[in-house]
């Protein structure tokens, strides 16, 4: 078992909880931190499994980086409109999902 | 490839234009549109005449070949989507210059983020990449989003709120897929996946990883929630460009990629899956389009049911003869342009025929077809092609994929299809009910601009129109795909 | 393109055209709109004259483009397509100008007329298709041309029966869908061949055939109001006079008999179909629908109602006519296509004026009808008389064809319908015309208008007069060349020997 | 008469009446036409005297093509016919130029008339079938022309028999013209030759004995003449008992496969029937209280006697060419004698000033010939009973055919005494028209000169005969009268309605219509059931398809994320499997 | 715990397991790519791999990444012009903290310019440097300090709309000679990348404080909103 497993499997592991995070919560700000932590998830499955035994391939590291900013937007985003939408209505959670 | 400019100018033209869109003032940005359109038509049409006379090619970004660049397409697929999004797209930008004058300041933003919308789009058509096709995604799913919530009313931004957490939840899944295909085949090209795919335990998750976001994305039943609240209570042309354009990009890079991962690999089980998914959404779809009492929610929900024909795409390919395959392509193709042209036709009407009696209430719309005939008139050449009846797009698509599944000898899809359209025409013919029937005599409705109903008829009768004349459409669009020789 | 191909579009343009100005015309323009309609309806009357004369002389007429690989659309003009052709042009002039006056004062006549216009374009592109794709074009297409029609009134009835009229029509236009692609499937695209072009499959495949037939036949039986399929006709009589004459003498129902005669005789061929047993049963099922039909229009008071029975049962007789093998049995079918055309509307365009002139719907209120208005009940008994088949109406020459034709076939239980069918047509037709001539009117009519000098609006009695003459006519001088039976006699020796 | 001219009354005979019809249609010509009505029947007239059988006239543009010609037998019907519409149109001016719905009365008599002559020089099966059916539905006109009550019975009656009559002939024609070598276009000459080798035989000669019979008074379909002649105008009744009544004989005449072998059985039926007729008929008619309904009686007994000769051809073929100018004989003897007799009747009820005696006398002497004993009369029963007794081989039973020809006689002397009894009753009520009697003065005068001259026309029978005949005939004129006589002393009339057993049969058409209300009423039963289950169950499965609206989309919503959790373990569980 | 926890455990678990067997069972791959990119970096013009693949062999994906960013900018000014905020009563009136800024703010920027700087051959680059920049803005926005061109909201879209219309540009621009899209020319790649890059990293920095500054404030009373929105449904 090398190290890039460990990474992977945890990267599959954050997914995983990530998953379930987003599925259990009900609070919007709790869904994105889940969705964080499952895009770290990811991330991680991409920088694990980079590294085989050839070397360190850094295409997926570049990979990583851009979807790390697009995770900081839709972050953004999703901040965003959640804000207002906590503003609007002052829930914290999403109409029909209680 | 030297000297196509074209294809670029494609996702760069909008992406200027949305730049621009901002820095200039809010009475600016929908002027934008005639230089923006004229431009992006000609891009379109220079791609077009260049595949027709040149063939399907494959643009180099930055000089870079395939495994270690991005490369663009450029083959009958993704020209016919581009086509057919310039031609939705304008005639929707041109809608919604005329519709938004009634609307706050603040929706001026519509027009930043409808270009940025394009070009998101544009750069998903072309895509020879899968991780590109992320970012293309999340261009165009942001976008949309963002669209969504322009309102910023309560329910606009609940909509939008789920539909950001369904695309993210979407996007993420897809990502993870596209690591785990990275991994096995070092490759992110799809040339390079078409000739290592192997099936094996990595890539079967990826696939399903993959399948799973798209789906989110694509709103199929029963992952469908999102879609209602957000296409029918957004703005008119949103609501339009959505269900007509967005949906299809997500369902785009499904169908691409399951081709590129080849009938090996991609198992018949799952393809039968994504089928009754599809009959699920087209049932489920059309009941709960019946069911509605709004106007707007009726031709959302019709989305959702239209989105599973769509998947009969998946088992009428996989595993059938070549003809089957080719029919089911065509057929598929078919169904979703002409859905996108009717489906946006569908909401501008229906945009125009609330604006006309000031109620999103179908039970509102009483004798509305004595005042406002031409609103209605789009609205049942749209749902014509929607009911899948001749002559239309719709019908010719039904035709080619009742053609597929009795050559694949999958009859059970032939129910699906039956049903599917006499419940459209159920939902379609709810509205006329209501509309024929004899109410007030005087006209208390208002009269919507012209422009307006213009742009309605002309998607409508492009929607007809495609049904008549579908042979060169799927001509272009089979160039330079597997079906293409048959 | 030749000239041919040019005229053969420019007759199912003429009503396109018109349909799409008149969409377009702003509701006030009345004048502007009735001139326009009634000089489509003289061209493409013209241009139908002048294929008939060409078609007589064995020209080829044919339209057709691509779209999509395999699948053509088609127009072409042969005997069998021209006979409808000829039928819906020379009626819709008749139902045009009856409608100009019966809707006078009328709201919606812009969707009213534009709607007409594309429910004839549809019919005659019915009759004029060269292939099964084409005529499923424009099968849906009359489908939806009409049902604005049926729901004219905006009623909650009249919504209801257009709700009904969809949910069969619709259910069978999928049927049949099904049954074409189904044949597409086997042997491409299928062109109507006289002679079929199944006949050479694998014998094999014979069942499946039969299963596509049924398909079908439930397909186009929905609009020919084939029992137990015709509960949407009477329902749909809400409409408007020349809306159900139309729907019953013309579009609708002759529609579904015109696809039967061509899946029969173009598709599968007549002798093929022979061969694989299904004409009998097509038989029984008309007969059945001729005596049900018979039946329930008995019962009705309501004068529309009765006809729309009456129509049931009329239009099985076409059904009846090509489920004959034999020559004489088809020309019997065939040539009823056109009578009940010729005798439906006119009798329609009666219960029209009846109810527009006197306010008159029901049969028990006709007492004494003829003395107020004898042109309109002459009519009325013209067309009643042709119903029942006395000569030397024209009802009498399709009757006679169908007997002889069922005695060749070996049908002789047919007779027996036809003289049951016969006799409880005059039992429900005599009685009208008993109570029209017979009976004296014992209260005032309640007559809301000054309809013109005439007994009522001469754009009402003229296109009634016009087509009563036209069905004693054609019974009369049935042996005239050009005359229904000669048009039908042409068609059948072209179809028996290809 | 040759060539164009010959031609030319071939058409005009039944074209007259029918042109004059059709420009009644012009409402500024009707009142000219009512004056020339009654002289419509000339030109068939004219023809009938001086047409030449054998000629045609093809009109090829007419329905499947039509022929028109004459032959020996229809010349004479064609004779007797057209005397009586025109004495009946002259007796009834009054009709057809003036009073009540004159210009209805009109119309209809022209058609009736039209159709009528054209049936007899018809020449095909379809120009034949044409003006049968428009006679007689044309002649409904007439019969429920004076509207009242018993009117409209007897119309509907008419009506209902003559569809069935219509219809049921129309199946035989089919049958048979299918069977002959051009069944498009069938002669009628063609069809008893055709119809005896058909393999439906027996169907055909039953379709078209019963279907004419509803015309010629057949049992059991006799019911519309009672009332028919009854409650007719005059001239109606007489054109219909003159004439008319003899379409249907002319149709068994030209139709039936008579002298052909091998249909004795149909032959005994129709004797018998015949010979039912003939007492049941005079039985019935005795016992009726209106002159009309008698002799309507007396006609049905009549028909039976000559169902009797037409019976007898069929079995025994060789007596054929007898037995046609019997036939002949008797029908113009009839039909001229019914005629006067029912022209009669109208001159009788009025009020005159002329010589009782006299009128008396014209009306008794058709009376005389009918029971046989006048020359005509004699001729005519002792030509049948000739034919019958010809030296044929004949079966053992008809030696008994004199006796019953006899005791039927009987009848009809009572029949006729029974008749002029109820007419003195009558006479004198009403006022006097002229016109009636120039009308009846004209057949009266045509059947003397008939009764007179016919049996010098009938040279067919052998004088011998025809003396022995008047001795035959004699008994039972004498013994009818005496019976007449007997009956006036002491019996009284049964209570017999005019249609006897027609109260028997009405629920039948009734039956039909009740059929289709029960059809009706089914499609709306269920559907009403349905709509009450429906009414039931909708509100109940309104709210549950709300809840399971709500329910389906709540779930969507809410759980979209388990759910595309659960999809993507599933596919994702299935490639694993699959790999 | 409902149903609904406990399936949802158990299908995670399981979408888990299966994603931890795709990753075991992955079998290498025969396509070797970071030799590929060894082989190209002379021709990249950067020295490190990572920017390199970031700028100039997958340089399209960085400038849709980018539109991304802009994009939220876009949708959180719309938002706000829908959904007006009151003028902000934000910041902490604490004398501290500015004098620690005062300290702190030089160094971010050097910092900021070193990771920029340092992209082009170690770990580094713009995102990185614009991250900082924007970290510096969000203190300075708590620390109460109004930097007028801040608010100046066309000064403001030209600064976010910066990086993206330059990359554009330099994309348009080197196909002038007959080229791809974004295909620098060998001699000026270095230069180009690092022009791409300073503008990226202002826009990046601005972006992500536009985007802080443009969530409404905690401190906005939702049902107050609420009734607005009450009015006007």
């Amino acid at each position: 078992m090398s190290s890039a497993l460990v990474f992977a499997w945890s990267g599959v592991l954050l997914f995983g909880l990530g998953l379930f995070g987003f599925i259990a919560h009900r609070h919007l700000l709790r869904r994105l931190l889940a969705f964080n932590i499952m895009g770290s998830g990811s991330f991680l499955v991409l920088i694990g499994l980079a590294q085989d035994g050839r070397g360190v391939d850094h295409v997926p590291h570049a990979m990583v980086i851009t979807g790390i900013v697009v995770a900081v937007a839709s972050t953004a985003l999703a901040l965003v409109v959640f804000r207002r939408w906590y503003r609007a209505s002052g829930r914290t959670d999403l109409p029909e999902d209680t | 490839m030297i000297g196509l400019w074209s294809v670029p100018l494609l996702f760069a033209l909008p992406l200027a234009l949305g730049i621009l869109s901002l820095l200039v003032t809010p009475a600016w940005r929908p002027r934008l549109i005639f230089v923006g359109l004229p431009l992006l038509a000609v891009a379109s049409f220079d791609v077009l005449a260049r595949l027709v006379v040149e063939g399907p090619r494959i643009y180099e970004l930055g000089g870079w070949q395939a495994p270690l660049g991005i490369n663009l397409v450029v083959d009958g697929l993704a020209v016919g989507m581009i086509l057919m999004t310039t031609l939705v797209a304008s005639l929707c930008a041109l809608y919604a210059r005329v519709y938004l004058r009634d609307y706050p300041p603040s929706s001026s933003f519509f027009w930043p983020l409808l270009w940025l919308l394009w070009a998101g789009m544009n750069g998903i058509w072309l895509a020879e990449d899968i991780f590109n096709l992320y970012v293309g995604l999340e261009v165009m799913g942001l976008a949309a989003v963002g669209m969504v919530a322009l309102r910023a009313t309560p329910q606009a931004l609940a909509a939008a709120m789920r539909y950001l957490l369904a695309a993210l939840l979407g996007s993420l899944a897809y990502l993870l897929g596209v690591a785990l295909l990275y991994a096995t085949y070092g490759t992110l090209s799809m040339a390079g996946l078409h000739e290592a795919a192997a099936p094996n335990v990595t890539t079967h998750v990826a696939l399903a990883l993959i399948i799973l976001g798209l789906l989110l994305k694509t709103a199929l039943f029963p992952l469908h929630a999102w879609l209602p609240p957000a296409h029918g209570g957004a703005l008119t042309p949103v609501s339009a460009l959505l269900s007509a354009l967005v949906i299809k990009a997500s369902f785009y890079i499904l169908m691409r990629i399951w081709l590129v991962l080849g009938p090996e690999v991609t198992p018949i089980f799952t393809a039968q899956v994504l089928g009754v998914l599809g009959a699920g959404a087209v049932f489920y779809g059309g009941w709960m389009a019946w069911r509605q009492h709004h106007l707007k929610q009726l031709v959302a929900y019709s989305t959702v049911a239209q989105i599973g024909y769509l998947f009969l795409f998946f088992p009428l390919v996989t595993g059938t003869g070549p003809e089957a395959a080719r029919l089911a392509w065509d057929g598929t193709l078919m169904m979703l342009v002409a859905h996108a042209l009717a489906k946006a036709a569908l909401f501008l009407s229906a945009g125009n025929l609330i604006l006309a009696v000031g109620s999103t209430q179908i039970s509102h719309l009483v004798g509305i077809s004595r005042f406002r005939p031409m609103s209605l008139f789009s609205f049942g050449l749209a749902g014509v092609s929607l009911m899948g009846l001749p002559p239309s797009g719709g019908f010719t698509g039904k035709w080619l994929l009742l053609h597929s599944a009795i050559l694949s000898g999958q009859w059970w899809w032939l129910i699906v299809l039956f049903l599917g359209g006499l419940l459209s025409a159920a939902y379609i013919f709810k509205v006329f009910r209501m509309s024929f029937r004899e109410g007030p005599q005087i006209d208390r409705s208002v009269t919507p601009p012209l422009t307006l109903d213009v742009t309605a008829l002309i998607l409508a009768s492009a929607a007809i129109l495609i049904g008549l004349t579908a042979h060169l459409p799927l001509f272009w669009l089979r160039l330079g795909s597997a079906f293409g020789a048959g | 393109m030749t000239w041919n191909a040019l005229i053969l579009f420019g007759v199912l343009a003429t009503s396109l055209v018109a349909s799409a100005v008149i969409f377009l015309l702003a509701e006030s323009r009345h004048t502007t709109r009735s001139v326009f309609n009634l000089a489509a309806a003289v061209l493409k009357l013209l241009l139908v004259g002048w294929i008939v004369w060409g078609v007589y002389q064995n020209i080829d007429y044919e339209f057709r483009f691509t779209i999509i690989e395999g699948v053509d659309f088609i127009l072409r003009a042969d005997a069998l397509g021209m006979m409808f052709v000829g039928l819906s042009s020379l009626l819709w002039l008749f139902t045009t100008i009856y409608a100009i006056g019966y809707l006078e004062k009328a709201p919606n006549r812009s969707r009213f007329f534009g709607f007409f216009s594309l429910c004839v374009a549809s019919t005659v592109g019915i009759a004029l298709a060269g292939n099964l794709f084409t005529f499923l074009l424009f099968y849906e297409l009359l489908t939806l041309s009409t049902y604005p029609l049926v729901v004219h009134r905006g009623t909650r009835e009249s919504l209801r029966a257009g709700q009904v009229y969809l949910y069969y029509t619709l259910g069978g236009g999928a049927l049949l869908l099904f049954g074409v692609v189904a044949l597409h499937v086997l042997v491409g695209d299928t062109e109507f061949v006289p002679g079929g072009v199944l006949s050479g499959l694998d014998p094999s495949l014979h069942p499946l055939l039969i299963g596509i037939f049924l398909m079908m036949i439930i397909g186009l039986g929905v609009k020919a109001a084939l029992f137990p399929l015709h509960a949407w006709l009477p329902m749909a009589m809400v409409a408007p006079a020349p809306v159900s004459a139309l729907l019953h003498a013309v579009a609708v129902v002759k529609a579904g008999a015109f696809g039967i005669a061509r899946l029969v005789y173009d598709v599968y061929g007549i002798e093929f179909a022979f061969s694989l047993g299904l004409l009998g049963p097509l038989a029984v099922a008309a007969s059945i629908t001729i005596i049900y039909g018979s039946l329930r229009a008995l019962a009705q008071d309501d004068l529309k109602k009765r006809l729309a029975f009456s129509t049931v049962s009329q239009v099985s007789y076409i059904i009846l006519g090509i489920s004959l093998f034999g020559p004489v049995g088809t020309l019997g079918g065939l040539v009823h296509l056109l009578h009940q055309g010729l005798m439906k509307i006119t009798l329609f365009f009666c219960a029209g004026n009846y109810a527009e002139t006197l306010g008159v719907h029901k049969i028990s209120e006709l007492d004494g009808a003829g003395q107020r208005m004898p042109a309109t009940s002459v009519a009325f008994t013209l067309g009643a008389f042709g119903m029942i088949g006395i000569p030397p109406m024209a009802g009498f020459i399709s009757k006679w064809y169908l007997g002889i034709g069922a005695l060749e076939a070996g049908m002789n239980w047919v007779l027996g319908v036809l003289i049951l069918s016969s006799l409880l047509n005059a039992a429900y037709f005599l009685p009208i015309l008993y109570r029209i001539w017979f009976r004296r009117r014992e209260r005032l009519w309640c007559e809301g208008k000054v309809l013109g000098r005439f007994e009522t609006s001469g754009w009402l009695l003229l296109p009634t007069l016009a087509t009563a003459a036209f069905a004693l006519i054609a019974g009369v001088l049935a042996g005239m060349p050009f005359s229904p039976l000669y048009w039908a006699d042409l068609i059948v020796s072209r179809e028996y020997l290809p | 008469m040759s060539g164009l001219v010959g031609t030319t009354a071939l058409i005009l005979a039944p074209g007259v009446p029918l042109a004059l019809g059709v420009l009644w249609g012009f409402p500024r010509l009707r009142r000219h036409i009512g004056p020339i009505a009654p002289w419509a029947a000339i030109p068939a007239l004219l023809l009938a005297l001086f047409g030449i059988p054998g000629e045609t006239v093809e009109l090829s543009w007419l329905l499947f093509g039509g022929y028109l010609g004459l032959t020996d037998t229809t010349r004479v019907f064609l004779f007797f016919t057209a005397l009586i519409w025109f004495a009946a149109g002259i007796h009834g001016r009054g009709h057809l130029a003036e009073g009540d719905h004159c210009e209805r009365f009109c119309v209809f008599w022209l058609f009736t008339l039209a159709g009528n002559i054209g049936l007899i020089v018809a020449l095909d099966v379809a120009l034949f079938y044409t003006s049968f059916a428009l006679m007689t539905f044309a002649a409904y006109g007439l019969i429920v022309h004076d509207q009242n009550e018993i009117a409209q019975r007897a119309g509907r009656v008419y009506l209902v028999l003559a569809v069935l009559g219509e219809a049921l002939i129309l199946m035989g024609l089919l049958l048979a013209a299918r069977a002959t070598a051009a069944p498009l276009l069938p002669m009628l000459a063609e069809l008893p030759q055709a119809i005896a080798g058909a393999p439906e035989r027996d169907l055909i000669i039953a379709s078209l004995w019963l279907g004419f019979g509803v015309k010629a008074g057949l049992p059991l379909l006799h019911f519309s003449l009672p009332l028919a002649y009854g409650a007719a105008p005059v001239p109606v009744a007489a054109a219909l008992a003159g004439a008319m009544i003899k379409a249907g004989l002319l149709g068994w005449l030209v139709t039936l496969p008579l002298g052909f072998v091998g249909l004795q059985h149909w032959g005994t039926i129709i004797i018998l029937t015949g010979l039912f007729a003939a007492f049941a008929a005079a039985l019935i008619g005795v016992n009726q209280k209106q002159p009309r309904v008698v002799l309507a009686y007396s006609s049905i007994s009549q028909m039976g006697l000559i169902s009797v000769g037409i019976g007898a051809w069929m079995v025994a073929p060789e007596l054929g060419p007898l037995l046609a100018v019997a036939i002949t004989v008797f029908a113009l003897h009839h039909s001229l004698a019914k005629a006067a007799l029912f022209l009669g009747t109208e001159v009788v009820r009025h009020r005159t000033r002329r010589p009782a005696l006299w009128l008396w006398v014209g009306l008794g002497i058709p009376a005389l010939a009918l029971a046989g004993l006048m020359p005509s009369g004699l001729v005519a029963k002792a030509s049948l009973k000739y034919g019958l007794l010809a030296n044929a081989p004949v079966p053992e039973a008809w030696s008994y055919l004199p006796l019953l020809l006899g005791l039927a006689a009987i009848g009809t002397t009572a029949l006729m005494a029974r008749h002029l009894w109820l007419l003195r009753l009558e006479a004198g009520r009403d006022e006097a028209q002229p016109t009636a009697w120039h009308g009846w003065a004209l057949i009266t005068a045509a059947t003397v000169l008939g009764i007179l001259l016919l049996p010098l026309w009938g040279i067919e029978v052998p004088w011998m005969a025809a003396a022995g005949g008047l001795i035959d005939a004699l008994w039972p004129v004498a013994a009818g009268l005496v019976l007449a006589a007997f009956a006036w002393r002491w019996l009284r009339p049964l209570p017999i309605p005019p249609a006897d057993a027609l109260m028997l049969l009405t629920p039948l058409p009734g039956l039909a219509l009740r059929a289709g209300q029960a059809l009706g009423v089914t499609g709306p039963a269920v559907r009403r059931g349905l709509r009450h289950l429906e009414a039931k169950a909708l509100d109940r499965y309104r709210r549950a398809d709300h809840r399971l609206g709500r329910f389906t989309e709540q779930l969507w919503r809410r759980d979209a994320s388990l759910l595309f959790a659960l999809l993507l373990a599933v596919v994702a569980l299935i490639g694993i499997r699959i790999a | 715990m409902s149903l609904r926890i406990v399936s949802a455990a158990l299908l995670c678990l399981a979408v888990t397991g299966a994603l931890a067997w795709a990753v075991l069972d992955r079998p290498l791959p025969e396509e070797n790519l970071p030799e590929r990119v060894a082989a190209a970096m002379p021709e990249s013009g950067v020295d490190h791999p990572v920017t390199a693949v970031l700028l100039n062999f997958r340089s399209y994906d960085t400038l849709l990444e980018i539109a991304v960013l802009l994009l939220a900018v876009v949708v959180a000014l719309a938002l706000r012009e829908a959904q007006p905020d009151r003028p902000e009563q934000m910041g902490l009136e604490n004398p501290l903290l500015r004098a620690v800024m005062a300290w702190l703010l030089p160094l971010i920027l050097i910092v900021a310019g070193f990771l920029l700087w340092a992209g082009s051959y170690q770990p580094g680059g713009a995102f990185q440097a614009g991250s900082v920049l924007a970290a510096a803005g969000v203190l300075l926005r708590l620390a109460g300090v109004t930097t007028a061109w801040l608010d100046n909201a066309t000064l403001m879209r030209a600064g976010l709309a910066l990086g993206l219309l330059t990359f554009l540009g330099v994309g348009l621009l080197v196909m002038i000679p007959g080229v791809p899209f974004l295909t620098y020319p060998l001699e000026y790649a270095g230069t180009l990348i690092l022009l791409i890059e300073l503008t990226l990293t202002l826009s990046i920095g601005l972006t992500l404080i536009s985007l802080f500054r443009l969530t409404p404030p905690y401190a906005d009373d939702p049902d107050e909103a609420r009734e607005q929105q009450g009015k006007t449904p």
